[in-house]
Order: structure tokens, then sequence, then C-alpha cells
């Protein structure tokens, strides 16, 4: 279905959607805009290129406690963090973020063992997508070349788009329909010139094109596993990373995490929280033996694990293409290059 | 009811130690917030231990070392001097109250002034109130 | 700006000069980003590599730390603008980098844009040093008269009130994602592993909490006070923006106030944290 | 759904000291509930994380067989020198009643299915032996002994004083139906056994590769030297198998720590045949 | 999960007055991996220390806590209890519960809770402490005495009295040192070489004493118990094996060169013995004024040597000794008083300084005893100057101690010498030691004129026809008030004691520290005067400061028995609780090497990290504070105990 409001009564839609639930919305601050969970309506934003973050924390929370304990005489007290019950929204995510969960959900819940967290929180967030139209891709995109267009409905529940001093919402699954239908009060129907006005801009979103690059999965998985003994090659790379974790914590597709035992006086907890292969320590081992401890093999890990071993288990490359691994790091390593030089050797 | 600091210290062996130690054979009162910890020299002191100290809810540090120049071991606390000295400041800097945090050199022979020191310290600490900026909250 | 592109050239043409002599194995420097505002650190070890490098107002990665990776006994070419060359100096005096090791090719930066804000960087940001304090070759015009304190930026914060100060750096520290962008992108940071990777003790939550957060920035500029350079480095690398310059500035002036040397200026120099005069007075600890 | 990151409860029953110098011992614990028990069904070669509150989770090969029934035992060395590993030290200091928790079976076992009817060959070094214990067990089991061939055990360490299950190895020597080569580098006065290392051993012994499986075990030194010498005797790749060591967390595949190429050591592995490995990158 | 027992101490009243003790107990017995709690009315008593003993071994304990006293009080007492309970005494901890809770304060719920509080940090603490033995090492037997004035030959005569033996190394070619230079002594005024030149000769006679003159310490290594000492001996050009000591070459010697002996006032041969009672009785070749090495002609003396003793080309020698122990004696230099140019010295002949009027004095001196002076005259008028360079902010601060009491002494043996007047111009007159202030009082009556104020300067410009041909001494007479001019023949100038030139030099080939005036500096100033931040080295004599000859012959026999504490053991235990590096930590900054006040860290460059010789560890922990990787682990105090104690403490 497609509804509409105006734009103007964005703050009371959010109001109602606070209500039903957490929301997660772009939030604009001196330093840029990200995905926050909403307290005020006022502070939502629609005027933005794209989040600093990926909204990925919203399913995979940057940490989280799995159990508490306490410690005492004889044998700690445990009690197991509940799951998430509440319905969740995620107002505003673009098309290749969107589709990042979508990747996601094959390692998360696809490979034998599900992870609960993961999918309790899919189960319970409704996506509202928020496609790119009429907007210039930033130079460093490439989500084209993964075959993620501008206007890419996976992985979204709703689709918003503004048309001038409106908001137009389309369900694109139950789960977004249902919605729609619950907030229907704020809602006005959609006219058939807004249905027009919709499948035009989808059509004119569809037609952005990033920087582009034929990367076939198949063909780029053997390409890097050809590559993997080329160290010059990664060296050359990595010639300026200082394997820091900024692009695997921008990033919406990177995983990695840890589990540690937080204690303070008697009371803990066990928690996992992101961790980045890049770092050092990452696969440190306790007798000091570290497979990965040269700053080239981490990155070549980065790489191989979204363009080769992702593929390799699960057919598909794990990146979007945002861009933001490139915006972000400190030594502007572009990781799109990386591949496109990949694909010359 | 009024609000009774927890203070911690951290006092070399040889000199101030010893120097609470007199402070006590002389029987000489003084609050009971300060909860002292012995290390061999207050050049042992990791500014991280201070900054810890303050965020498992400590309301005052007090460190206490040999008058500089009578180290135990000759030079320890001219180096504990500028650690801490930085260390002070970046409390101060970050926002912390610079009266939760007192450097003293304090010797074997001085038991009344350690009493004085802790008394005193206790008293600014009372008057600062609980310290809640680098307390890490917990529940239990 | 013609300026840059005259400093190009003779980098590029220092670099070949050396790269053929045989004299350095491999001159550090920048070379092309995927765009022109945002050259990358480049390693050009053949004659032909240095064809590549580029120098322009973009260029103000703090490449000293790279340095640490070159194995000692071989000959390294590195550009080094004001502050990249007090670091020089700085590890040096560490024992970190031997003088004879390094060819330092000298650039008097003035006018270097930040590349995320675009704004020019000065002595707010940095410590405003433009010439180099120590270099061999001198890739272009030194520039005198006299810039703002880098402590000026500081007054602001310092006549805050202590609860205010106390918000503010909650405020930025907590955004801390732990990507550790900092520790790595600071030259002087060589510590491997750093104190945040230790399991005994543990002195900081893994797990980025607010209290770790808070404990992992104090401890690291105690382990920078007296030894930052002031380059900016960490603060420009940081996907949050948290200003940690300012932290680093604040202490810097305190150890030219306390101990009366500023990090990286001189070779002969102690650093401070591991050093002390008969003079030193309890006046500090005030 | 059991959620795969909490741990089960489980008690320790028996601990013993293997080696002289205390830094190995053998932990046996029991389920506290009788479901989990059940729940728990393993093979040899598959390993669990041993959750200890306050201190974390480490991986450890299961070292007991499936074949012996109501417990579990896992070998733990003490880790890291000067810094010690948390869990383990903190294990080590824990004696019979003390409890902890456990997550597992995880990893793939010794492929069972592939190994039976042909003559096994296991090759084990120091206190790297556990799985390896765990299969011979298994396979001395009256129920499955049949199954199997010959089977052949060559099992080495530093000194004598540090042979893990020593007793266990003795009572293997008794039995005709396999034939067991215990192994010192360095023996001392007591010792009468062999001297010499693994790999020197298993070339003198020279076990026929007709029909035969390799199962091998052991530092990294023991392994680099050993394989050649059973490509020599003509074990083709398929048929020499080994267990491989990475850091771990989840143990399921997901925190993405412990990966060779596409292949995640805790879900695809730990067990690998050499052919496998050589077809992965050389990541480990 | 570790078995802790803690046992509270009611020390009779004095804890249980204001502590709660039971209440205590009941806490302690709650907390985490504490199997046992006891209390006791006092623990240190045997029955206590049983209690203690049996319950180790009852619960098999693996941690105990004692709530009772200062660790100062009987820390050692709860060791021992539990190593005789087969406990590593280092799993002992100690929790001040008296001079810290019950003596300070008079609320019993404060002193409850504090003990409370005390009790769980040392119990968060106990859970994480380890184990210790502290590591026993060889001591070599031997002692060195570095300097043969009179506080090394005492040092090494005490030593050699007990048998062990002492090498001493001089480097001139006898021992004696400026004492021998004496004529008297003050007060007594005893002759210097009487007293010395029987100890002197003890030296030489002593089988346990081996003598090495002419010879200088070259460089030094290892730690205490284990010093491998090189000394380099300087060639002498006479073989002293051989050499009878005849002296046939000395009177035969057509050179001549200058007298150091007698202060430049003399000359001497070019081969010499440097004086009469000479120890040993050996002459050298001073090459710098031998004909022979200066011309390539003459060996007269190698022609007159019947014993072939000479040898030109001997060179340098180098010897490794081994040494337990090492005394530094190396005594003093005398001010150089030429830069002070007001008064004169070196540009009026007739301004002496102390030494010189030492030899002045002596019957065996340049002038055979008579005070004349470079003229041959003899002095009708003699101004002594005190405090030249001493007691001055311009050059030393310091007071050397014996300028009063030898400017006195000169002046009663310028009285007794010459008629001429004598005057003493002095700061103040300072007369502490057994019977200076008699000596004093005595010089009083003796016609000696004493102006209080100290010397501007000494100059030949004369005023008036009677200061025609003398050297005028100006003066401020504080005293009263008034500015005078004296005219006298002769000034005596009394300056400061220093520190050797080469003071810093041996203080770093011993890893010395020296104080802001270059005299070696003291571990303690009060309590450990004659030791060293270098355990195994100690100082004697006025290489520490300056001193007259009792304190500097006390010191040297106090420094012998500390080095006989040290060499008397065979073996010698180290401090168990030093630092240690964790290599896979160490980030290579060298932080512990730069500020170790005993060198302990050191670099090892090849495998890129630091290491500790814990011999030389005194475990301050100074170095594990500075390591910005905490791979510096300081036994007992390790960062994760200190910082659970902090927990523990901060719980409650």
């Amino acid at each position: 279905m497609l509804k509409k409001i105006e734009q103007g009564k964005l703050s009371e839609l959010v109001t109602a959607l606070i209500d039903q639930g957490p929301l997660y919305a772009p939030v604009r601050d001196d330093r840029g805009v990200n995905f926050q969970s909403i307290r005020s309506p006022l502070a939502v934003t629609l005027d933005f290129y794209n989040s600093v973050l990926s909204p990925k924390a919203v399913f995979f929370p940057q940490s989280e406690d799995l159990i508490s304990y306490r410690l005492g005489r004889g044998e700690p007290t445990a009690k197991t963090t509940p799951l998430p019950t509440a319905q969740t929204i995620l107002l505003g995510v673009r098309p290749p973020d969107a589709y990042s969960f979508f990747l996601m959900d094959e390692l998360f819940l696809g490979s034998g063992i599900v992870d609960p967290y993961w999918q309790s929180r899919r189960d319970l967030t409704v996506v509202i997508g928020y496609p790119f139209i009429n907007q210039t891709p930033d130079a460093v995109d490439f989500y084209s070349s993964l075959g993620i267009s501008a206007t890419d409905t996976r992985g979204s529940d709703i689709f918003l788009i503004k048309k001038n001093g409106e908001l137009l919402f389309k369900g694109l699954t139950e789960k977004g329909n249902a919605l729609l239908a619950k907030q229907a009060a704020l809602f006005t129907e959609a006219t058939g010139d807004d249905e027009q006005y919709y499948l035009a801009a989808l059509a004119q979103g569809a037609a952005i094109v990033t920087r582009n690059l034929d990367c076939d999965p198949k063909r780029t998985a053997s390409k890097l596993e050809n590559l993997f003994a080329d160290t010059a090659f990664w060296e050359q790379m990595a010639a300026a990373c200082i394997s820091c974790g900024t692009c695997t914590f921008v990033c919406p597709t990177c995983h990695c995490f840890d589990i540690a035992d937080e204690n303070i006086f008697r009371d803990g907890a066990r928690r996992r929280f992101w961790d980045a292969c890049m770092f050092t320590d990452f696969t440190l081992e306790a007798s000091g033996h570290n497979p990965r401890s040269r700053v080239y093999q981490r990155l070549r890990q980065k790489v191989c694990h979204k363009y080769s071993y992702y593929i390799r288990n699960f057919g598909v490359i794990s990146c979007v293409g945002c861009g933001r691994c490139t915006r972000s790091c400190p030594v502007n390593i572009d990781i799109f290059t990386i591949i496109a030089e990949a694909m010359k050797k | 009811m009024d609000f009774e600091p927890k203070i911690l210290g951290i006092a070399c062996n040889w000199c101030t130690y010893t120097g609470a130690d007199l402070a006590g054979t002389t029987r000489l009162k003084y609050p009971q917030n300060l909860r002292m910890v012995r290390v061999m020299c207050s050049s042992r002191i990791n500014p991280s231990f201070v900054f810890r100290a303050f965020q498992l809810g400590a309301d005052g540090v007090l460190i206490g070392g040999c008058h500089p120049g009578d180290c135990h071991y000759g030079t320890g606390n001219m180096y504990a001097r500028r650690r801490l000295a930085i260390t002070k400041k970046i409390l101060e800097f970050a926002g912390l109250e610079p009266g939760r945090f007192r450097v003293e050199w304090i010797s074997a022979s001085e038991g009344n002034r350690f009493a004085e020191v802790v008394t005193e310290f206790t008293a600014a600490v009372k008057g600062l109130g609980p310290q809640t900026k680098l307390k890490v909250s917990h529940d239990g | 700006m013609t300026a840059f592109k005259e400093i190009e050239k003779k980098l590029i043409q220092q670099a070949k000069e050396l790269l053929e002599r045989g004299e350095v194995a491999q001159v550090i420097a920048y070379g092309r980003g995927y765009d022109d505002q945002h050259p990358m650190p480049y390693v050009a070890k053949t004659v032909a590599d240095a064809d590549n490098l580029v120098f322009n107002e973009f260029c103000t990665f703090n490449l000293v730390g790279y340095l640490m990776r070159c194995p000692p006994g071989i000959k390294v070419a590195i550009v080094v603008k004001g502050a990249d060359s007090r670091a020089v100096v700085q590890l040096i005096q560490e024992a970190k980098l031997r003088r004879e090791d390094l060819v330092l090719l000298g650039i008097p930066a003035s006018g270097m844009v930040d590349q995320k804000t675009g704004k020019i960087i000065d002595a707010q940001t940095t410590g405003g040093q433009i010439n180099p304090v120590l270099c061999d070759y001198l890739l272009g015009e030194e520039k005198y008269g006299r810039t703002e304190s880098p402590y000026q930026v500081l007054k602001p914060l310092e006549v805050m009130g202590k609860d205010d100060r106390w918000q503010f750096w909650q405020n930025e520290l907590s955004r801390c994602l732990r990507c550790f962008a900092c520790r790595k992108a600071c030259p002087m940071c060589y510590c491997d592993p750093c104190f945040m990777d230790q399991s005994r003790p543990r002195w900081a939550d893994k797990s980025p909490t607010a209290e770790g957060s808070i404990m992992y920035h104090l401890t690291r500029f105690y382990h920078l006070a007296g030894r930052c350079i002031d380059c900016g480095n960490c603060s420009r690398s940081c996907p949050v923006d948290i200003p940690l310059y300012l932290f680093h500035k604040k202490l810097a002036q305190d150890c030219e106030e306390m101990f009366g040397q500023a990090a990286g200026m001189r070779i002969e120099d102690k650093p401070v944290m591991v050093d002390f005069r008969v003079e030193d007075t309890d006046e500090m600890l005030k | 759904m059991q959620n795969p990151y909490i741990p089960m409860p489980v008690e320790i029953i028996k601990v013993v000291s293997e080696v002289d110098t205390n830094e190995i011992k053998t932990f046996r614990l029991a389920f506290v509930n009788k479901e989990d028990e059940n729940n728990f069904q393993y093979l040899p070669g598959q390993f669990a994380e041993l959750s200890i509150y306050g201190k974390g989770e480490s991986p450890i090969g299961i070292a007991s067989s499936p074949t012996e029934k109501g417990y579990l035992e896992f070998t733990v060395q003490r880790a890291g020198t000067a810094v010690p590993g948390l869990v383990t030290t903190a294990l080590h200091d824990m004696t019979e009643g003390a409890r902890l928790g456990i997550r597992g079976p995880l990893g793939n076992p010794w492929p069972i299915e592939f190994l039976e009817g042909k003559n096994i060959v296991v090759v084990g070094g120091g206190f790297a032996f556990t799985t390896l214990r765990s299969l011979v067990n298994y396979m001395l089991h009256e129920d499955n002994r049949k199954r199997f061939g010959n089977i052949s055990v060559v099992y080495g360490a530093r000194n004598p004083g540090l042979l893990c299950y020593k007793g266990e190895l003795g009572s293997w020597c008794q039995r005709n139906d396999l034939n067991v080569c215990v192994t010192v580098d360095k023996g001392d006065a007591a010792w009468e056994g062999k001297e010499g290392f693994v790999p020197t051993i298993c070339k003198d012994a020279a076990p026929s590769s007709e029909n035969a499986v390799a199962v091998i075990c052991g530092p990294p030194i023991m392994i680099k030297y050993t394989l050649p010498v059973f490509i020599g005797l003509g074990f083709s790749k398929e048929n020499i198998l080994t267990s491989l060591e990475m850091r771990m967390k989840c143990g399921i595949g997901k925190c993405g720590r412990c990966n060779v190429g596409s292949k995640y050591v805790c879900k695809d592995g730990p067990v690998f045949s050499m052919a496998e490995l050589d077809r992965l990158p050389r990541d480990f | 999960m570790s078995r802790i027992g803690v046992f509270v101490c009611h020390c009779g009243m004095n804890i249980a007055k204001t502590v709660r003790v039971n209440e205590t107990v009941e806490f302690a017995r709650d907390l985490p991996e504490v199997v046992v709690a006891e209390e006791y009315r006092f623990v240190c008593s045997t029955p206590g220390q049983e209690l203690i003993f049996n319950d180790i071994k009852k619960y098999n304990l693996d941690r105990v806590i004692v709530a009772a006293c200062s660790p100062l009080m009987h820390e050692k007492t709860f060791r021992k209890v539990s190593e005789a309970a087969g406990l590593n005494q280092y799993l002992v901890t100690i929790v001040n519960i008296r001079e810290q809770c019950s003596w300070v304060t008079e609320d019993e719920d404060e002193a409850t809770s504090k003990a409370k509080a005390l009790i769980n940090g040392a119990v968060y603490r106990a859970r994480l402490l380890a184990p210790l033995s502290s590591r026993v090492i060889d001591v070599h037997p031997d002692v060195v005495v570095i300097g043969g004035g009179i506080a090394g030959i005492q040092a090494a005569l005490e030593i050699a009295a007990v048998n062990r033996n002492v090498y001493l190394i001089e480097r001139t070619p006898s021992i004696g040192g400026h004492m021998a230079q004496f004529d008297k002594t003050f007060p007594t005024l005893d002759c210097s070489a009487c007293i010395l030149t029987p100890k002197m000769d003890a030296v030489l006679q002593n089988p346990m004493i081996e003598l090495l003159t002419y010879s200088e310490v070259a460089e030094v290594k290892g730690y205490v118990g284990n010093f491998d000492i090189k000394v380099k001996h300087k060639a002498t050009c006479v073989n002293h094996k051989k050499c009878n000591g005849c002296q046939a070459c000395v009177e035969k010697c057509p050179a001549r060169g200058i007298s150091e002996f007698d202060e430049g006032l003399n000359k001497r041969k070019a081969i010499y013995i440097p004086f009469a009672q000479a120890v040993p009785q050996k002459p050298v070749i001073d090459r710098e004024s031998c004909t022979y090495f200066l011309k390539g002609k003459c060996r007269l003396c190698e022609k007159v040597c019947e014993q072939g003793a000479i040898d030109y080309d001997q060179e340098d020698t180098f010897r490794e000794i081994k040494a337990g122990a090492i005394i530094v004696a190396t005594g003093y230099d005398l001010m150089d008083t030429k830069p002070l140019v007001q008064y004169g010295y070196g540009k009026y002949p007739g301004v002496y300084h102390a030494l010189e009027m030492e030899r002045l004095f002596n019957s065996a001196g340049p002038t055979g005893g008579k005070v004349v002076m470079r003229d041959g005259s003899e002095p009708q008028s003699v101004a002594i100057l005190h405090c030249i360079g001493s007691r001055d902010k311009n050059h030393h601060e310091y007071c050397s101690r014996v300028c009063c009491m030898y400017s006195l002494k000169f002046a009663h043996l310028l009285k007794e010498k010459t008629k001429g007047d004598v005057y003493q111009l002095y700061i103040d007159m300072r007369a502490g030691g057994k019977g200076y202030e008699e000596f004093y009082n005595r010089l009083l009556e003796e016609d000696v004129k004493f102006i209080r104020g100290k010397a501007a300067c000494v100059t030949d410009r004369t005023k008036n026809p009677e200061e025609a041909g003398k050297l005028i001494v100006e003066v401020d007479d504080t005293l009263t008030g008034k500015f005078t001019r004296i005219p006298v023949d002769m000034v005596v100038l009394s300056p400061a004691m220093t520190a050797r030139k080469d003071a810093k030099e041996m203080a770093r080939l011993l890893n010395l520290s020296t104080d802001k005036n270059g005299f070696f500096l003291e571990r303690h100033p009060k309590l450990a005067p004659l030791s060293t931040m270098t355990d195994g080295v100690f100082i004697a004599g006025t290489c520490q400061s300056p001193k007259d000859i009792p304190d500097t012959v006390a010191q040297a026999t106090g420094a012998a028995a500390e080095a006989l504490v040290v060499v008397m053991k065979e073996k010698m235990e180290l401090e168990a609780t030093t630092a240690f590096v964790n290599a896979a930590a160490c980030c290579a900054c060298q932080n512990c090497v730069k500020v170790c006040p005993y060198g302990a860290p050191f670099f090892n460059a090849e495998k890129n990290v630091a290491e500790i010789n814990e011999a030389l560890c005194k475990g301050c922990g100074l170095c594990a504070a500075a390591c910005p990787t905490s791979a510096i682990i300081t036994r007992h105090f390790t960062n994760d105990q200190i910082m659970a104690e902090m927990e523990g403490l901060m719980e409650f």
C-alpha cells in the first residue's frame, strides 16, 4: 500500500512510532549524521546523504551483555540476559545498508547455528528504507558495482520518499504494511498521481550509477584465491594501512566480535562486542603465536573475507559499496581500488 | 545521614607508611575514611592506579612518599613527583575537582603531620561531596 | 597552489636522486589516492616510483609512524613537515630511530587543509609548527613571523567550570568507538602490545564501556605527556571527530611550564617523564 | 531454541595432575542437569568451550571418549608464562566439587566412518594427545574395536615427566589388539622406554600405508617433521589427518576469528586432512 | 580458587577495645575464597602462631591473612610460621588494624568498618599472590680498597685482620696519601709520619694485603658479591720484583723533576721514591723528566742497577681482580687557589697554601723544617687566611671542617719556629671535636692576633712607607667594624677540601651518585653514611665529605666492617621481590633503563627487549610504573595485586 503524510507532520508520526517501541532514525549533530534511538521527534532529519556509521548496530549492538553474574563465596550466580522483545523501527535506511542486513542474515541465521540475538532483532524490526532520489552519488560509493540500485527494495519493509512537501510511504512487506495500517490515522491515502510519482522516482533513482566495476562473485572469489600468496601485491595495498579498526567499525557488513568477562567488585557480565580483524591481537594466541601478525596479512584477511571467503560460504559478496570505509580511512585506503587492482592481475 | 567519603591512600613503605604507624603508636586521632595501600616506593605508583581508584568510587586519593631527596631508593620520588604532577593536571583538565587528589611527602618521623594531612584532606573531600564523575555505576 | 607544485617537483627530483645514488632504500612520502583531495602515504622504492609522488595541501598525515616498520641499519628518506620533524627528534631521543638511518626531506608546510572539514590546519588543531626543526634537505621556503600560540585554543576550556569541562569530555569521549585509529595514527604510540591489549592487568574493559574509554584516553594522554608533538594526526584520524588534540595540547603546555621542555625540539633532550631535575619543586603538585 | 552462547553447568568430580610440573591437569566433569548430558552428544576430535565466570571461556579438546559414560574429561595446560592465561590458571586452581560452565560439543570429530575398516596410525606429541586419546579409547571400546583394522599408537614427549595419561598408556601396552610405542626426546635415570623424536620413531616403525590412515596431533615442529615421513611411507594426503589450533571465541563460526581461508577452524575444523589443508591458503 | 585463612588479633585490648573483632571475623568468614576466619588475643604469641600453623595444615590453606599490627612489626614472625607450616612466606598478608584503626580513633563503628575494608582489600590481593623464592648467589671472599691514604690503609688493615684478602689500589708510587705530607697533626701535635709510618709498614708486611701502587681502576663489572675489577698498572720502568730498593739509581740519576710530594717546593730525581718512608721502597721512572725518554740517551740508572731491574720498555699492564665488596677511599683534592686572583697565589711568592706550609714545617721537607720563604728569608709576620673557597657561595658553600684547626696548628708552629707576628683571619672559629676547643684556647694564650673577618684580598700595592716591601692583607674586621690593612711578609691560604677532579669518572665506574659538590653520595645521610646506591660498594674518608683524620679513620673502620658483612658469608640471598620483564609485552622504549637508580634494567639489542639483572634490583617498582606496556612485573607488588587491593578497599 502507498500512504502519504505532510512533511510537517513527520514529528507527529515519529512521536507515534516512539510510543510503539524503540525508534532508530538519522540524527544530525555537528559531527554529521548517525542513527540514534529517538527521544525527541524533532531530532530526526531526512536531509542527509548517508550516516557516518552504518545502522547495523540496531541489530548488532557494538556491545551487549550475554550473561550477568555475581561472584562471591561458592558458586557465582549467573543470569542470562533476556533476548529483546520490543518491536523496533529503523527509519531512513539507504538501500545499500538495507541490503547489508540480508547479507548478514546469511552468516547469523543461514549457516547451521542460528544467532538468537541477531534473529530476534531482525524479527522485531521494521526497516523503513529511504532510497536515493535525485542524488548524485558520493565519489567513493560503488554500490552499483555490487548490483545494488539506489532504490533497491531488498531489506526494506517500507520505502519512504519525499514528494515536494509530502512524504510517501510504500509498504513493501507484510511487516511494513502492518505498520502503515497501525498508524493509518496519521496517513492519508495516496492518489494515483502519488503512485505515478513514486514509480517515476524509483525509476529515476534506479538510473543512478556509482563508480562501477565488474566484480562477478565467482570470478572475484577465485581471483583473490589466486592472489592470496602474492605477498608483494598485498604489501603494496597495505603499505599505508595503519591497521586501526575504523573501516570495520563503520562497515555495515563487518560482523567480527569478541567475547569477554568484565567485572567490577563482585559484579560482572559476559559481553560480546565488536572486534576488528585489523587489530594486532585479533588472532594472537596464548602461546604468543600470531597467524596474522603482519599488517598486510590482516588487510588481506579483511578484503578476502568480503570478496572471496564469504562468496565461497554463502555465494554473495559481503560488501554493499556504501563507501564508508573509504570515507573514514585515516590514510584513504579504498577497497574499491584494491578490488580493481586485484581484478587487473 | 551526612556523607562519609571513601579515601584511597597509596603510601611508600619507608616514609609515609611508617609515619602512619608512628601516628598510631603515638595514639594520634584522625578520621577513618582513609584506606591505605602499601607500596615500596611512591615511584611504583602508576597514574592509572589513581584513575582506577576514582573509577572504583574513591572520593579522594592521597599519595604519600618520602621527602624528595630522602627517597629510600635515592631518586624514586623525584620521578614520582613528575608523574603525579601530570596525573593531577590530567584529572583537573578532565573536569575532576582538583581537591580530590593530593600528594604529600611525609617522613617516617612525621606521625603528627600524617594525622594532620589525613584530617585536613578528609574534611576537604567531605566538603566536595561524593565523587560521581569517574565512579563506575554498577548494579549490585 | 603553485607553492605546493613547486615543492612536489623538488620532492620528486630529490627522491629520484636519493634512489638513483642508492643513498636510501626507500622514500616515504605521499602518493595519489582515489582522488586529488585524498592523497595516500606512499613508499617509493625505485626511481620510477618517485614519479608517483604527490605533495599538496591535503598531504596532512604524519608519516613518521611508518619509520617504525623499517629495520634499523637501512637508510630511509621521509617527508617531514614541521610537527613530523619533531616526531622524528622525539623518537631519536627515545632510541626508537637512529639519525644515521634517516634522510629527512623537510617541508615548511603552511596552508595545509583538513581533508574532512576543508578547514586550514593551523595552531588551533596542531602545534602550528611550520618549519622542520630537523632536516637534511629543505624542499621549500622556510616561513617566519609570529604565529599564534598553539595553546591559545585552550583558553575557553580553561576558563570553563570543571563540571562543564567534565561534561565536555563526557560528550566527546563517550562517542569513542575503540577503533584505536588515534593510537595507530600516532607516531609516538609505538607500543606493541598497547596497555589496552594487556590481559593482566586488564587496565580497562575491552568492550567499549564509557569508563573503559575514559581509562584508555586518560592513560594514553599520560603516556604521551611530554612526548606528544602536536601533529594532530590522532584527531584527524578519529572517525567520530573527538578533539583529542585539546587534551594533548594541555599536557604539552603543562610539561613546558613545569619541566621547561617541549617535546621533540632537541635530540640531546631526555623525555621529561623519565627524567627529573634537582631544581624540581613541589610547585608542580599545587 | 537453545542459545549457543550460554554455557551449561558442570561440576568437577576428579582432578588428575598429568605431569611432574603440574602444568597439565586432567579435569573430569559431570553435568549438573541430566538433559544437558543427553544433549551433549559428541565424538572424538570435538572440543568445547570451558567457561569460568569472571575469567572467560577457553576452547579445549575433549579428552574422554563418548564410550565413557557419565562424565567428560579435559586435559588442560596452564597457558602463558610470564602472564598466565586467565581461564586455564583459574581452572588449575579449582578442585573437586567446584563448578564451571561448558559450551559444546563444537567442531567436527575425527571422521569415524572414513576411518572404519582401515588400519589406524595414531601419532601424538606432548599434551596435544588429548583428542587422540579420546579416539584411541573410542576405537578400543569392545563395541567398536572390530570396526577398525590394526591400531598403532606413537606417543612422545620431551621427557618422561611430561608424558600424559601414564597409567592408561601402561594398560594399552598390556593389550594385544593395538601396538603402542611411547618415546621421549630425552630419558632420565628411571626411564626404560624408547628415546628419540617422534618423526624418527615413526620412520623406524615404518607402518604400512596399505589401507591405512595416519592421525597426527602435536606441536607444530613435530607435525612439520612427521608429515614428510608419512608421505615417504606412501600415505596419501587424504589419509593423513590432523587437528588445527587457532584463537577462538564463539566456537560456532560467527566471530570471524579462526578462519583459514573460507573455513572456520571452530566450525569446519578443527579436524582436517592434509589434502584439505593444501587446498586452504597458508594463513595459520 | 584459593583457600584463604584470616586471623584477627585482639592485641590484648589494643585492637579489641575499638575494633569489634568478632564482627570483623564474621565479615571475613563471608568473603570469597575464605575458608576459615579466627580471632585470638595475641596472634603473635606462641599459641597464636600455633593456631595459624595448625589451621594451615587442617584447612590446607594456600593464603594466610593476619589482621593485627603493622607489617613492619610482625610480618617476619608470621612469614616464619607459614614457612614452617610449608606455606611460602610470600603468601602471607598482614592487615594493619592497630596502627591504622584501633589506635587512631575512639569510634568503634569507624574502626570496625575500616578494619573490614582493609581485610577485604587483603583478601582481594591475597587471591593474586604468588609464591616467591629468593635467589642465592655465591659471594667472592676478597675485598678491594681503592685509595691508599689513611682511610684506605686503615680499611685494608681491618679487613686483613680477619684473614680476608684485600687488594689496596693506589694511584701514586706510594701509599700514605695526604697524611704522609703533613708535619704535625692537630690538636695533639704528634708528628704525622710517626703515627702513619707504622701503619704503612703493617700494610707492606701483611700477607693478606696485596698492594697495587701506581695503579688505577680501569673498569668495574658485576654486582655485590661478584665484582670484576680491571686494574691498570702504570709502567714504572722498574721491575719491582727484581729491585731491592738500594736506590743507587736514584743517587746517580742526573735528571730532575718537580716533587709532587713537596707540593712543587722542591725537586726530585727523574727516577725516584716520593719520600723517605714511602711504601713500597721501590723507585719509579717519571718519563716526563727522564733524560733517556726525553733525549733517547742516558740509561745511567740501568748501568748502576745490579739487579738489572730497570726496564725502559715496560708497558702499562692490566689485571682482572674478583672481589665481593669494594671500599672507595679516594680522598680529596686541595682547591686550586690560583683562580682566586684576589689572594695573589702564584703571583706573589710570599703566598703559600696549606699543604706547602705542611712541607715547610716538615724536617724532611724542602727547607729541612725551617720556615723560610722562597727568597730564603724568614718571615717577620704571617697572615693565615681561613675559608679560602669554603663557606663561599661563589665556590664551595660547605665548610671544609679542618681548616680552622690546622690554621691554629700553623699559628702554633710559626710561633715556635719564627719570631714573627701571626695573624688569623677567620669568619668563625670552628673547633668541634675532642680536644679542639682546648687547642683553640691554648692558641689564644700564644699571642696570635685573631681577626674576625674574611680577608678581602692580598696586594703589594703599598699606601705608606711601613708597608713597603710587604704584602698587604685587606680585611673587614667584623668585631671592630673597621676596615684594616695588615702588612705581612707571608700569607698562608687555607683552601677548601674539594672532591677529586676525577670523582665523577670514579662514580661512573662504580655506578655511584655524587652530591652537588662532587663528593660521593651515601645511601642515607644518617642511617647509611658508608653505603652507596650500589650494593657492596662502600665509601670512607674525604671522598664522602671533608673531615679530619679521626673521623676518616673511624669511617674506614666502619666501611671495613660493612664490607666484611658482605664477604664473610659464602652465599647471599638476593631480594625475592624483584622485577622482571615479560619479554612478550616489552615495547623496547627503554624507559626502565633510563630511570633505574641501580642500573638493573639493561637493553638486549638483538632480542630488542629490556631485561633486568635481578641481582641489582631492589624491587622499588620505579621501572614498572615507567613501563607503558606494563611488561615489567614487580614481584609481590604486581599491577594486578595493587589494583585488586584497591578494589577490595573501595568495595564497602
